[in-house]
């Protein structure tokens, strides 16, 4: 019992003073986590798809950031953007949330220039500006920029936006021996 | 994407994984054979023991890891595995040192880091190592070489002792085994005899132990032959021989009575055996050709470390675990610099 | 790196210095060379790509049935870099459609098949003298050596104008004649300074001499004596003591430009830099031959040499008009001797696998090689890499196959990134020492071809990420307006009096301007009457 | 004299190694070993600290607990002030070196319950070090405790590139290959006594 005393007087004071000395450091040196953010978002495909729950790729990189979202809801980046990710934040590895949906590969939406009706409506849901087009007059989608997102799917009324698949010309064929997981897909 | 037959180049290369290890295996030839000559047989029952239990632990493994049996089990690498575990060994060493050398060669170094080719500690040095710290009195247990012996061993009486793991009827362990030169060298370090009058014991030669020094000079000329087939290359060797040679030179020179001449430590223990062909593993060391380097210096320096400050008779087998787990730092930071690219 | 000049104190070949790795092969040429060089006979069509060249492809300026006599423009060149397309031989343009590449199987370009005539008729600008080349303006050199359609005939097919006027470091000082055919099998480079010696030279002299520069060496590999002599002979008649005959050790890829330079110069041709870079020209000998015929004798690039060997009846040499169909050159040399013989253009060990034989040979063709199915490797059986160290050491780029080899199998880009898989020349040497059998080569140009597609992925995710940015400023702009106009309208509803004397106020202004309109129109009514 | 310092060091950083002998700071070994970026910045940030809580703690030993005759305090004192100083070494990394406290991320606080840092405290105080005895042997602990980390995260970047069974896969296989490691180190058995 005796021997509480002194613990008290010592320690007591000294963590006090600690601990206002860590405050105040705390409070000189902000954090700066927007770098953070950036790095995580440059990762991310852009494609803008929403399919994390997030109104785009920079709201979904910042929740990751935060802490607030799982490194595992990009389907359109799939696993590459997984183990991106995850080397950055030094998380594991893990399986895409099959909640958000599948990973496909690159995709370009194409309208039907005939069954168009020019409502508009896709060049509102585009999350990039890839579709020119006014009222009553055919909308057409600018392939350069369209990231196949498919949120000009569900707004169209008649159904005449298609998603064909964005292949790059290959240099060469690759053997059928080459594994390599990418490739996979 | 689409996919083809095959691109180029259209030619097959002219050496195969089984080649190279048959090559190495037929290199290991002259010193097994001085090793029976001077110190019997017992060396090729180890050899055959250990050559058991490795390809029944590889078959299982293989088995297990549904990997194409007839491609891994011919490739020969478990034949070398075992050979230079085995030969690593005491000749009159008991049967299970095999078994347990072979199930952490084989399951544990090799297999269950990915198999041939992955991994990343010398399996025979795992099997070894294992031994030694779970072990060490069985070490102490060497045979004399065939010069000091009035009536060696025969043929049954070694297998009877390796298999009932009791020296023959009649006969002690002290009678048939004796201590390593290096042992005799450490235990006269610790009675406070000079090195030049532990070398007067009969079981020295002219630098290294008796009939060790020949083995070393067999296991060198197989080693040479392999640097000629190019199966091998110069760097690991020259930098275990030459490390260990100009590490001990100083010591010797300043003080010839407590440290022993610098061609003692090539010409003993298992240094020629480790530079030709343990430290050039090419699977477990450095690829990079300044790693490689390191990797044999290192090697030198920690196995004459042990050698001189440690309790373990001969350091070899941590030497090359320790320098195994940097091999892979070492090729990080010394990756050759790249064509066209600054220095 | 124009601030060193260790070229100019130790001139190009003046000393052999080596470079890291490379393999001896077992050279093969001989079977090739025992024939002289001949003119196949006419096939009955010429199939003619628009795409034989680096770049963009060539624009056709002919129409199916349209008649074009030898030597006439069939396409202009395309957008930057790119080269123009002449007619082999006279004849009737029969169609023009789209088919692979020879070279490059995996891509596809415009072609178009000529059916000769027969008359080898030839088109009158090529008959027209042009004066002596030595009065020429570098820049008229190079444009006719640009408008005659000649690449880098080695193989690379990069447009040789371009190469040869483009950024120069460091001023120029010495020409390369690249005549180092290091793949076993290819002898046409030897087969054509063997006959053409003088002609090389001279063509090496035009060069040089449009590039303001005299020091020119030839290289050739060392086991060569014989054509060693030849190109000593042909010298002394040139009388050019500017002209150094260098034998380089047989060691492949030393006909790799980079490897050659730095063989004879002890100079790194940076990894982003050209020869240009350390003030050195390097072309081929044929590319060399090309350019004394468009200038001398004023014939765009229409034939090259080709060697046609392997497990064929008759291996040799053949002087080849472009386009000829491969199926013909076979006919022509008696054909395959082994019936599952594959065929590849260019050598064993950088060669494509011909996938169509009626295509016809481009202006890379160097050769048409047939392997005996005996000597054909099988990829299938590879074992796990054993970290053996071969292909560290063979590697002429000094990279690290064997790890970049398991970075691109594991799909970790960002270790082959730091590899440097980029500098990967793909000539296959490591392939050939791989105790393990494993198809490194494949495995590279796969990854390559990854690390592409993402930059190309990454190009378009930066550019959707500012414009989702811009949308999402446009949005908030708009939606501020609006929450603007809405408060202000809102704020007027809410106070009637100052609503009401707003109205006012406008209509006033409306009154007034109106007035002012009509004054104005006045006036100027008084001023037109 | 100077020999007993040299001596301090390496068989610290070798024979002594802190984490494949003493077995101390395994935690950290085996989570910021999987990428040698961030194992570098480990090592380091590991290195700082614990040189600096060996200093602290023996100043806290000499001039507060021996004095005041507190020693029993010793361990809760450590922990005390070694918290306190990662906590300050973490604040001023988040200011001044943004990207390695991110990648750092959870394992900068977590030097604090590293059993190394307290091991180290108390072992110079068992060893009547002095302070620069004191300091050198805290920086010899990081350094060996580093260098194995870093040996580790190029094996484990290694080990991702092979072909290990499924079941192996992760924290498996490096458990096996650090015990293969310090059975390696075990060769130094009786050195640096």
């Amino acid at each position: 019992m005796t021997q509480l005393w002194p613990t008290l007087i010592i320690l007591g004071p000294a963590g006090l003073l600690i601990g206002i000395g860590l405050s105040i450091a705390a409070r000189r040196w902000q954090d700066h986590s927007d770098t953070m953010i950036e790095r995580i978002n440059k990762l991310l495909p852009q494609t803008q798809c929403e399919q994390c729950g997030h109104p785009g790729c920079r709201p979904y990189a910042r929740a990751i950031a935060r802490g607030e979202a799982d490194i595992n809801r990009c389907p359109p980046g799939g696993d590459t953007t997984i183990r991106a990710l995850a080397d950055l934040l030094g998380k594991q590895v893990k399986a895409l949330d099959s909640s958000c949906g599948e990973h496909k590969a690159p995709l370009l939406a194409v309208i039907d220039e005939q069954r168009c009706i020019g409502c508009t409506l896709c060049i509102q849901a585009c999350p990039v500006d890839a579709i020119a087009g006014a009222a009553k007059w055919m909308h057409t989608v600018i392939a350069a920029e369209c990231t196949g997102c498919e949120l000009c799917l569900p707004p169209c009324p008649v159904d005449c936006i298609d998603l064909v698949s964005l292949a790059d010309q290959p240099q060469r064929r690759i053997p059928a021996h080459v594994q390599i997981p990418d490739l996979a897909a | 994407m689409t996919r083809m037959a095959a691109g180029a180049p259209h030619i097959p290369a002219q050496t195969s994984v089984q080649k190279v290890m048959a090559q190495v295996l037929l290199a290991l030839l002259p010193g097994i054979l001085a090793y029976m000559y001077y110190f019997g047989v017992g060396i090729l029952v180890q050899i055959t023991l250990a050559l058991l239990f490795a390809y029944t632990f590889e078959y299982l493994s293989l088995s297990a890891r549904q990997q194409p049996l007839r491609n891994y089990l011919c490739d020969l690498s478990a034949a070398v595995t075992a050979v230079l575990f085995a030969l690593s060994l005491p000749p009159l060493a008991p049967w299970w040192c095999s078994l347990i050398g072979m199930l952490f060669a084989i399951v544990i170094a090799k297999h269950l880091f990915g198999g041939l080719g992955q991994n990343r500690f010398n399996p025979a040095m795992v099997g070894l190592a294992v031994l030694l710290i779970s072990f060490p009195r069985i070490f102490t247990h060497w045979s004399p070489p065939a010069m000091l012996v009035d009536n060696p061993l025969s043929m049954l009486e070694v297998l009877r002792t390796i298999f009932t793991t009791q020296p023959p009827p009649g006969m002690s362990w002290d009678a048939i085994t004796q201590a390593t030169p290096l042992d005799q060298l450490r235990t006269g370090a610790a009675t406070g005899l000079l090195v030049t009058e532990v070398r007067q014991g009969p079981v020295f030669g002219h630098f290294g132990g008796l009939g060790w020094e020949w083995i070393a000079n067999w296991y060198a000329l197989g080693g040479l032959w392999l640097l000629w087939r190019r199966v091998i290359h110069w760097r690991v060797p020259v930098a275990v021989l030459l490390t260990t040679f100009m590490l001990t030179t100083p010591f010797y020179l300043f003080d010839p009575d407590a440290n022993p001449l610098p061609l003692q430590h090539i010409f003993s223990g298992a240094t020629v055996f480790v530079a030709f062909f343990i430290a050039t593993d090419p699977v477990s060391g450095s690829a990079t050709p300044r790693g490689q380097l390191l990797f044999g210096a290192g090697v030198a320096i920690i196995m004459l470390a042990i050698r001189r400050w440690g309790v373990y008779p001969d350091g070899v087998a941590f030497a090359i675990l320790v320098m195994n787990m940097f091999a892979p730092l070492l090729d990080q930071y010394t990756r050759p610099r790249v064509f066209g690219h600054p220095r | 790196m124009s601030g060193d000049l260790p070229v100019m104190i130790h001139p190009a070949g003046a000393y052999l210095h080596g470079f890291h790795g490379g393999l001896k092969l077992r050279h093969y040429k001989q079977i090739s060379t025992a024939r002289a060089l001949a003119q196949p006979p006419l096939p009955e069509y010429l199939q003619l790509s628009l795409q034989q060249h680096a770049g963009s492809p060539a624009i056709a300026v002919v129409k199916p049935g349209q008649h074009v006599t030898k030597g006439e423009l069939l396409a202009r060149a395309g957008d930057g870099l790119s080269a123009p397309v002449h007619a082999p031989t006279s004849g009737t343009i029969a169609e023009i459609q789209t088919l692979p590449l020879l070279r490059k199987p995996a891509r596809s370009a415009p072609s178009i098949r000529l059916h000769p005539d027969g008359e080898e008729r030839w088109h009158p600008d090529c008959e027209r003298s042009i004066g002596n080349w030595r009065d020429f303006t570098p820049a008229q050199t190079m444009q006719r050596i640009a408008a005659s359609g000649i690449v880098g005939l080695g193989g690379a097919v990069f447009p040789t104008a371009s190469k040869l006027s483009s950024q120069w470091q460091t001023p120029a000082h010495t020409l390369i004649i690249n005549g180092a055919e290091c793949e076993p099998y290819i002898s046409c480079d030897e087969m054509l300074m063997r006959e053409h010696a003088s002609e090389v030279m001279l063509g090496a002299r035009i060069v040089a001499h449009a590039l303001g520069i005299t020091e020119i060496v030839i290289a050739i590999e060392d086991q060569l004596g014989a054509l060693a002599s030849a190109l000593e002979t042909a010298r002394s008649q040139l009388n050019d003591e500017h002209i150094l005959v260098v034998r380089v050790p047989a060691v492949y890829p030393e006909g790799g430009e980079r490897q050659l330079i730095k063989m004879l110069t002890g100079l790194e041709v940076p990894s982003d830099g050209y020869p240009q870079t350390l003030g050195l020209a390097c072309i081929n000998v044929a590319t060399a031959w090309a350019v004394k015929r468009a200038l001398l004798d004023r014939e765009p690039l229409i034939e090259r040499v080709i060697t046609v060997t392997g497990a064929i009846a008759e291996p040799r040499n053949w002087l080849c008009l472009l386009g000829t169909p491969i199926q013909h050159l076979l006919q022509c040399s008696g054909g395959l001797t082994d019936p599952g013989a594959r065929l590849v253009i260019g050598g064993p060990v950088m060669g494509e696998q011909v996938t169509d034989p009626a295509l016809g040979i481009d202006k890379g063709s160097n050769c048409l090689l047939a392997l005996a199915a005996e000597q054909l490797r099988e990829p299938q059986q590879s074992m796990p890499c054993i970290n053996c160290g071969e292909c560290v050491r063979v590697c002429p780029a000094m990279l690290m196959p064997q790890l970049l080899y398991h970075g691109i199998r594991k799909g970790d880009h960002a270790l082959s990134n730091r590899l440097q898989l980029t500098d990967c020349i793909e000539c296959g040497c490591c392939d050939l020492v791989c105790p393990s059998q494993i198809p490194l080569t494949d495995y590279f140009r796969a990854g390559k071809q990854l690390q592409a597609q993402q930059r190309q992925q990454q190009a378009r995710a930066d550019k959707s990420a500012l414009r989702h940015a811009a949308r999402e400023q446009r949005l908030q702009d708009e939606a501020a307006q609006a929450a603007r106009k809405e408060a202000e309208r809102q704020a007027r509803a809410s106070n009637p009096d100052q609503a009401q004397a707003v109205i006012g106020a406008a209509l006033q202004r409306a009154r007034l301007r109106k007035q002012a309109q009509k004054h104005n129109r006045n006036d100027t009514d008084g001023d037109t009457s | 004299m100077l020999q007993d310092y040299l001596l301090i060091i390496i068989a610290t950083v070798f024979a002594n190694n802190f984490v494949l002998t003493r077995f101390l700071g395994l935690c950290p070994l085996l989570g910021v070993s999987s990428h040698m970026d961030s194992a570098r910045g480990m090592a380091l940030a590991t290195m700082l600290v614990l040189t600096l809580a060996s200093v602290s703690s023996y100043l806290l030993y000499q001039y507060v607990l021996l004095p005041l005759q507190i020693e029993y305090l010793a361990t809760l004192g450590f922990i005390f002030i070694i918290a306190a100083m990662v906590q300050l070494v973490e604040l001023a990394m988040r200011r001044f070196q943004p990207l390695m406290q991110r990648m750092l991320g959870i394992f900068l606080p977590l030097i604090t319950s590293n059993c190394a840092v307290l091991g180290v405290a108390l072992l110079n105080v068992r060893e009547q070090h002095n302070l620069l005895q004191s300091a050198l042997f805290g920086f010899a602990a990081a350094a060996g405790f580093g260098l194995v980390l870093m040996a580790f995260a190029a094996m484990r970047e290694r080990l991702e590139l092979s072909d290990v069974p499924e079941a192996f896969r992760g924290a498996p296989i490096a458990l096996v290959s650090a015990s293969l490691m310090a059975m390696g180190f075990m060769g130094f058995a009786g050195m640096g006594q």
